[in-house]
């Protein structure tokens, strides 16, 4: 084990897997020279040279479009969105092309690429630069989408999408780049697809995604003073979603939150919540609370966007809401 | 003459615009009887480009096509039983009847593929371009597109990004007056197109788009510029949309006498015309007779074809865990 | 009370809106000259001119943008997109521009347009024009929502729709463009916001929007024959959602279905699903069912294409798993 | 001289670009303190770009901006106090806080507004124009962009647009060398952007970015033919960023003595040089001095305002029949 920060863990993960396979190449605005604006590739250009990390004119519509057809044309890109705000940029390419090539061209071609963002509240960058957005692409069938919450799964996990031969966006969140936790030396690989026991509780369970599992946690300690015991599940992954994790928690509790951080209203909890609902209704002795962000623009003022956005009190407070 | 096309390479394309030309009337039939699903894209008039800018290609260079492919399709030498099945929705088509007439593929032949959004064939032939690159081949990718797709913003960046980059990219601009009701004069200010190369620094230049050995000469070109790592060029082909958008174009915005003008121009005749004087009639009457032969079996073995039969497809993500 | 198409009674909303108000006008592909690939601009640049009634190059992502700003300086902009499939090229000037104005610029602006599109499958047109893809809209907080399914209330809220002073995005449906019933004469106005019992019932509430609310209709005389009255509530607007007619329901029958053709997984059924739960889960007898298209890209062949799409039987199926 | 400004023009727009500047200095000191949140986007050296370009303009004529807009503000006649108050988030910024930074607006100048999302602003001021067109006006909508921004796809859908209808655009291209830490040369094969105007059939033209009158004569002689009817133009004014991306920017990337090199350029320098010939030294003595301590004055009561408290937002669809 190895103390890393998140942007050091992701970093690992992109030299080791670009270093095991000279087809995997990075590209993105300001990746290269720059070595990312969070500083994820930092390093990567001069070790690996300019022609397989390259910065990017400001085109992610072309550039998301051009990942999906040099991944199935021989090499394995990995592209850096700067913000998941601009992920709309990127939806014909996911929505229109890559979501329909391998089945509807009859598996003649396989699209292994990445598509690696970051969103997410919190610090001050205002209604552009602060979204989650990622329902957007967990609708799309055929993209599988990731948005680990600690280091160890965010290089578990990269490594693991960048192998995969098929399409997956990779939801980094911006208040997590900073924070430092351990990580497995060596050949670190996550399975995609696996939720994880974040926190072990037997009251109720709360299902979380990305920086809002840490939010979680911090609830579940609040909880336990009151004498609640929360189990916390870190999903990991939202597509494919681990059903089986989720129902074997819920059958212990009978008592669920989920807790996402984009917009509500069909947000990403919905589909917790209706899956939930429908996968252990005999279970559940309260209906499952949800949260999100509010439905409305994040406000850029610090007060206001606090409000909005949800946070360990709310997670809490949905927590008691449940048990009520 | 260097890029000039051997009498044998010009017979060859005769061969495959007579295919063409036949296959489009066929469908024709085939819809006016219901026997097709959804509109049909016809290019009769327009063979000169798909066939003329195909017939350098080797089967592991790419292509990228539209929504109107057909002479793509068969310039790049699919076979014309599984193009007309998959149009069909067969079983035996080249995508097993899921692609359908707008999108069908071979990877085989390097079409990847026909695209029914607007444009997208643009980057996802420079998405290709790089990955040669990368693989440091001498392969080629090509896009062929209409003079409505090149307003799209995607058809900017990609053409920004494949200068910018150098890629091995040819851009085929099959301009034929319209895009779907609307003229090129109403959709741009400007009518020669490949003007724009200059706005980012590749060549561009004007081509006649029904005569086969003037797309064949000047395409030719482009494409040994690209295979010496000279990156890419556009080729404005200007051809005429004569049989209207689709099938289900209910017409009444295209000048009779505009179209009479153009078929005066047509590229068979055209084509037709030169060959005269190197080869005996019989031998062109007998390329014609065998391709009209060719298109007829291929039509009627594909009504015969079975349908498919549905199957979940796992990359795809399906349904899981739910009754259906 | 006067018998029209879904197409014409869209024509006469938008014509009487053009009449009423002069800031009121149109642009799209193909809308003028051909008066829109489905005609439902028919004859309107004639009678209000070509200044009012825009052909548009191919550019959808610049005509949003282009939307937005024209409403907030004087004019009343309907925008037509042709496919639904086309809606990722317009989400960025949805989620980034529109959504957030009038709030984070402190109700500065105001911004009156409607944004016209069409989806839905089962017409044969392949994965990249069949698609649904409301909740991508849906979920964008700012902007409503409206899907009719009845020529009355295409009328009706399109009208309202013009004269709302936020966005709007108006889903209409490609099968339902023929569809004949009565409209009633004069100025007839529909409420955004309030759903339609289109059939009332006591066993089972069956929630759907668009073509899916004749599908459930179907269904519902299908259940009659076994002796199950089910009640069909025709939603029309998914944002913002009538939660006391969708409570009210429920509380009668205690079983609910929820049907819509997006894809079934983060799709709009599950915002029904959950919000079902959340404020009527002590009158749930059984979870709620819930129907969309496979989580698969929407193949072009008929017996495919049928497999994956919802439908009647698919529906009645559901509703008697809700009611065991 | 037609489009010269006056004396008194010249010496407000001085006064404005001092504001600008001791603006600028003043973020940069208050980001050092920790008086902001989130990145500054500093224009310094930048100002007679955004001075000259709007000086011309009345306050019913459109700007759009960028994320780097301060000088567009101030040239469009936004109160500094107002300014400062909205970039510190309190309840007495042009937006009540909600906006920030990045998206300031006001639309009683016309300002509407700065824009996070990279070429957002340029379909903006097209829609904008389309507007003025309809509404018979001789009212005009200028955007402000960057060099980075043009290789976006809705720059060339925009220009495209406003070109083929003749809409009332003045385009104000901002090259200052640098989209992010992304050389112009590594984002654009062709170094003089303004001759893409050529591509889409309007006027195009080159200006010294850093000399204020000559950016504003070279704009006013756009805007005068945009007022005609005559349709947009395309300026590129030639400037240099020598603050650095943002306040988070690490820098490293440009080089010492380029930075030096428009240190010499300075645009306040230059103007100063010229105006020296017109006014006594003690008439601009005053004017600097007087701005700087208006810039003070606006900081400090800024600072000292409160901050917005939370409400829920009607139109933007905030929670609703939820528990927060
Ligand atoms: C993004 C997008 N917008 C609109 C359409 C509808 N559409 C299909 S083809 C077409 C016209 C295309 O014109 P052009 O590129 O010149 O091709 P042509 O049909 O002339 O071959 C349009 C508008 C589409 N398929 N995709
Ligand atoms: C669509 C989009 N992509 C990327 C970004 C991140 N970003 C912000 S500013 C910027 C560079 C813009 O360069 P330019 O247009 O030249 O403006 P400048 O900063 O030089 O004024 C980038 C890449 C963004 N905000 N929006
Ligand atoms: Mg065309
Ligand atoms: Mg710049």
């Amino acid at each position: 084990m190895t103390m890393q920060r998140y942007a050091e863990a992701l970093n690992s993960a992109l030299r080791e897997e670009m270093a095991r396979d000279d087809t995997v190449w990075l590209f993105g605005e300001d990746v290269s020279t720059y070595g990312g604006v969070f500083k994820v590739s930092k390093g990567l250009r001069d070790e690996f040279g300019p022609e397989r990390v390259l910065d990017t004119p400001i085109s992610e519509q072309t550039l998301t479009a051009m990942a999906v057809t040099a991944a199935m044309t021989g090499t394995r890109p990995v592209l850096e969105i700067m913000y998941a705000d601009f992920m709309p940029l990127t939806l014909d390419a996911l929505v229109n092309q890559a979501s329909i090539y391998e089945y509807i061209w009859a598996d003649q071609v396989q699209m292994p690429f990445v598509l690696r963002t970051q969103g997410g509240g919190g610090a001050g960058a205002g209604a552009q630069h602060s979204k989650s957005l990622d329902v957007l692409v967990a609708h799309v069938p055929g993209i599988k989408v990731v948005a680990p919450a600690t280091p160890a799964d965010a290089k578990g996990l990269l490594k693991a999408a960048i192998r995969d031969p098929h399409p997956v966006v990779f939801l980094e969140h911006k208040l997590l780049y900073n924070s430092r936790d351990e990580v497995p030396d060596g050949d670190h690989l996550c399975e995609i697809g696996k939720a994880r026991t974040a926190r072990e509780g037997s009251d109720v369970s709360i299902f979380a995604t990305s920086k809002m599992v840490h939010d979680a946690l911090k609830a579940a300690t609040e909880l336990e003073a009151d004498g609640i015991s929360a189990e916390v599940i870190d999903l990991r992954t939202l597509r494919p979603l681990d059903n089986t994790a989720i129902v074997q928690s819920v059958k212990k509790t009978n008592h669920a939150v989920v807790v996402n951080e984009g917009w509500r209203f069909c947000g990403f909890g919905a589909e917790l919540s209706a899956t939930i609902m429908e996968q252990a209704f005999d279970d559940l002795d309260a209906p499952v609370e949800r949260l999100g962000t509010f439905d409305m623009p994040i406000p850029y003022s610090e007060p206001l966007e606090t409000s909005v956005l949800p946070d360990a009190e709310k997670i809490a407070a949905a927590a008691r809401r449940a048990l009520r | 003459m260097k890029n000039s096309p051997s009498l044998d390479d010009q017979l060859e394309m005769y061969r495959k615009m007579v295919l063409v030309r036949q296959l489009e009337e066929s469908l024709g039939e085939l819809h006016k009887q219901g026997k097709t699903r959804g509109p049909i894209h016809r290019c009769d008039g327009q063979e000169a480009v798909g066939v003329g800018a195909t017939a350098m290609l080797s089967s592991d260079d790419y292509v990228t096509s539209t929504h109107r492919g057909h002479a793509h399709y068969v310039g790049k030498g699919l076979d014309i039983h599984k193009i007309v099945a998959e149009i069909l929705g067969r079983e035996t088509g080249y995508c097993k009847g899921r692609a359908g007439h707008m999108i069908v593929a071979s990877a085989e032949h390097g079409l990847l593929g026909g695209n029914a959004i607007v444009g997208a064939c643009i980057p996802a032939a420079v998405g290709m371009a790089q990955s040669l690159k990368l693989l440091k081949s001498d392969r080629v990718a090509m896009c062929v597109f209409g003079d409505g797709s090149a307003q799209t913003g995607i058809c900017h960046e990609s053409m920004n990004i494949a200068a910018l980059w150098k890629l091995p990219v040819i851009f085929v601009l099959e301009h034929n007056e319209y895009g779907l009701t609307v003229h090129s004069d109403e959709q741009s200010a400007i009518k020669d197109l490949y003007k724009r190369a200059e706005a980012y620094g590749m060549p561009g230049k004007k081509v006649d788009g029904n005569d086969m050995l003037a797309v064949y000469e000047s395409v030719a070109t482009s494409v040994d510029r690209a295979r010496r790592g000279e990156g890419p060029s556009l080729i404005e082909a200007k051809t005429y949309r004569r049989a209207g958008f689709s099938t289900s174009d209910m017409g009444g915005y295209q000048s009779e006498e505009k179209i009479a003008l153009w078929e005066k121009k047509d590229p068979i005749t055209i084509a037709v015309k030169k060959l005269k004087k190197l080869v005996e009639p019989t031998t062109l009457r007998d390329i014609e007779e065998l391709a009209i032969q060719h298109v007829k079996d291929a039509v009627d073995q594909a009504l015969a074809d079975p349908y498919p039969t549905f199957e979940p497809h796992a990359a795809s993500n399906p349904y899981r865990g739910v009754v259906l």
